[in-house]
């Protein structure tokens, strides 16, 4: 029952053709250690679920990781711009986006977390997205013989969280936005915690009405101080701007490796350090 | 008078002026203009407006802290309750939201929205970031709001690439002018003080509908004063 | 904008053939204040909605009120045993059972809070339910051809939920259980609270991240303490079980008014007492 | 040895032996005696089993206060986590639920559960109080399993008046016996040590189906001396 594990460890168990749904939103408590990590490990063809991604996507489509990308949004803030690597891999082709609406990813997520095949969405009714993607479907509601759009349900193999705090079971806790993590963490067969501080399940009793996701749905957890970095980790550290600047400069991808080398002690440093009381 | 005010000013306080007292109000990410606005709007005549945004955060405070971000963790640190994007959407489909604030690229007389490619859909010549939630909220809101700080003739065009979506649109808000999409196409509603027909129709890639040309209100004293308290770091003005 | 008002006042506002969900469950924080009020208005021909109900369903059987009860479970806890009004009514074509399975309930309340026509349910496949009620329907799923089953929306007109606190704005906590009150907030037309107190909204703010419900759902606050008696409401009072069984021991119509009249006082006296500090 | 310990006690024995470490586990309203065989198997031999409940408290530290009832605030109060009722159904539909405790008043050798009426099921000589859970959690759990404090041709049939569910129906517990559901028949595991296999078949209303008579294991000393501590006001009779 032992769940935690470094982040090699953990990425190792991470199949190639995989699909993963990435916590956090846009610049936001992304689970970059993790997302690093997947890129060292040379990890191909992996499908990425989010809703709205940034740096995450963007890095993962630079290293050749991805081959196909569900988001209703893709795109640094104001401040950063666009995706420079994402826009890069769809232009030429190597990766496929299947543009949602957001929502749509919502909706694929509840019908996986319900474990059915399709979600009816009401807001979805106009427009070329329907027609030229095949996860969407215009059906004829049984009981009312009015049409209804479906979205089709998308099963992650591994939902990836970054939080503040878990305790060793997993029991975590998101502090401020929560965005589709929580949602994530029951669609998905796996759930993979990586967290900024492990506390003692004592400890983190006393807060037990703010678990967000409880330790028995969660299979791994890895301890990686500063996983999210560069994006935020609300109450923990801010978006780095420098970081950030510095990525979005660069061209090259023995560059974008050096990057990602550079953050190499810190994502694996401190996988067996000791729980906080 | 123009030099009181810049047009970033001008666009806040038209989008403030469009809200009513009372209405559930969402915006999403890189949507500082409309953020500010809302709270502009709150402070002087829609004191119930409810504030909705990405990070669910219930009518935040305060935006003074908001910086870079319009989806970051100060807006629910500032707010009053707790109401996710996926309650946020959810509101929309059951027709309790009242206006949601969009972008996108590309437009058409027709009310048609591009934020997903230009060119072809599967080759895509550039792909576009995508329109995040346009695609439902524009038909289930009940009045959706697009602001746009480029006005030129291939933001406003005569057919889209890809229509994103369509539906609820009410106005666009440009640095040069308001649309207002009424009868199944964009007419003009009113252009800025600082500006001419002839400018409007240079940057639009179809013909203007117009029946008289209208001006838009000017901000006012109070508007303008309310607006340096509330927003001191400019975020308004981000996108310029 | 001020939604505080009496009991009187927001009972009125439900109309005869309405569709109504009770928050609580069984035996636990069933808004009876408020039932009782439907009684004492003889408002007639309602809809019932609720997973597993008692004394509330059974009160509303007892005095006509009901035509219609959509629920998994209609029966007190072990020590009271069955609902004796509920069984006569329907046993007697009084009443109809539209029987669910609990969880579509829930899917039907979802379908309600996402305004979709139907919500697929993964586990009823099999048994006499699916054929025998006209609001499971089993299709073809469009994406894979394999069977899927639908059970249809559930739009109720008025959630009415009782809750420990609220401030004037309708901001509600529920402290312990919330069993489908949240949803039921989110499915229905409108928001009726019940609550034991009002507290102000900068004390309600210290602890915003506990709001269940969020004060713009809400449409009517009732201030009515014990406004859950003789079901629990945690933190408050526990089952008032000499009231269950006097309750449980009467059989005529008489007896039954007589019993919601000796809750008349409590439940009409507080409307429009202070708020809290 | 029959003196040592009460049928609640065995039947609560004999429950907490069907589970096993890790397991996920729930039980509904009016389930006293699955709770109290639950923290048993986690005192025992199960300490990771994982206890949910219908109020939603994950794997309450004590079962002491829980009362009256198995669906009260007790739980959640001296919970680990909250889960609330619909993610449990969530969890169930995923298959990530092991084990669900339900309940029924009518079964059949076919497996059929009846939960619903008895007599027509519009017109009904007696309206049960419906199957709760049962309807989605039989076809989805890894295994059901029913307990029944009431064994009695009656409540044993040829046929049931109504199918309210079936599916993956594991064992039957009784005052008399234990069944298993097998091979599309459910049949008989073992017998009680107090009763014999005349008894069972007499208050069974279909013939009994084995191939040897096997008696359920007695509860062990420590199985009973860890009863007396968990569930000092014996709640695990509260059928009887």
């Amino acid at each position: 029952m032992k769940k935690q594990t470094t982040i090699q460890t953990a990425v190792s168990e991470v199949n190639d053709y995989a699909t993963l749904a990435l916590g956090g939103n846009v610049l936001h408590r992304a689970p970059m250690a993790f997302v690093r990590e997947l890129a060292r490990q040379k990890k191909s063809h992996l499908r990425l679920v989010k809703t709205a991604g940034a740096h995450d996507i963007d890095l993962l489509c630079a290293t050749g990781t991805v081959d196909t990308v569900d988001a209703g949004f893709v795109s640094y803030e104001t401040l950063y711009g666009l995706p420079p690597h994402y826009r890069k891999a769809v232009q030429s082709g190597k990766v496929k986006t299947n543009e949602h609406a957001c929502y749509t990813v919502i909706s694929a997520l509840r019908a996986a977390s319900t474990n059915v095949p399709f979600m009816p969405v009401n807001g979805l009714k106009f427009g070329d997205l329907i027609e030229r993607n095949d996860y969407f479907v215009v059906v004829e509601d049984p009981f009312t013989g009015e049409p209804v759009t479906l979205v089709r349900a998308i099963v992650p193999d591994v939902a990836v969280i970054h939080v503040q705090e878990c305790d060793e079971e997993g029991n975590a806790i998101i502090h401020g936005p929560k965005y589709e993590d929580v949602l994530m963490s029951r669609a998905a067969k796996k759930v993979m915690i990586t967290t900024e501080q492990i506390i003692s399940r004592y400890k983190l009793k006393q807060q037990r009405e703010r678990i967000d996701i409880p330790g028995f749905l969660v299979d791994k957890i890895i301890h990686v101080p500063k996983g999210a970095h560069p994006t935020s980790c609300y109450q923990k550290y801010d978006v780095d701007d420098r970081a950030l600047k510095n990525f979005l400069s660069l061209k090259e991808r023995r560059e974008i490796e050096k990057f990602i080398d550079q953050y190499q002690q810190q994502d694996h440093a401190v996988g067996g350090r000791a729980v906080r009381w | 008078m123009v030099n009181d005010y810049r047009i970033s000013d001008l666009m806040t306080c038209v989008i403030a002026d469009m809200l009513r007292d009372g209405e559930t109000v969402f915006h999403g990410v890189s949507s500082q203009m409309p953020m500010v606005a809302m709270h502009l709007a709150k402070q002087l005549h829609a004191p119930n407006l409810v504030h909705l945004n990405i990070p669910g955060g219930v009518n935040p405070s305060s935006i003074k802290k908001a910086s870079y971000s319009s989806a970051g963790a100060d807006l629910v640190e500032e707010g009053e309750a707790y109401f996710g994007l996926d309650e946020i959407f959810d509101l929309s489909m059951r027709g309790k939201l009242d206006v949601a604030f969009l972008g996108g690229i590309q437009f058409d007389r027709h009310g048609n929205i591009n934020a997903s490619v230009i060119g072809d859909y599967d080759k895509p010549k550039v792909r576009l970031p995508g329109g995040a939630g346009s695609a439902v909220l524009i038909p289930t809101a009940k009045k959706a709001v697009i602001w746009r700080t480029k006005h030129d003739p291939r933001t406003f065009v005569e057919q889209v690439d890809f229509v994103t979506t369509r539906g609820n649109l009410w106005k666009i808000v440009t640095p040069l002018c308001v649309f207002v999409f009424r009868n199944g196409q964009l007419e003009l509603d009113t252009i800025h003080p600082h500006t001419t027909i002839e400018e409007v129709q240079e940057q639009t890639g179809f013909p203007l509908i117009y029946h008289e040309i209208r001006y838009t209100k000017a901000p006012t004293k109070e508007q303008l004063q309310t607006l340096k308290r509330i927003d001191p770091y400019d975020y308004r003005s981000a996108e310029f």
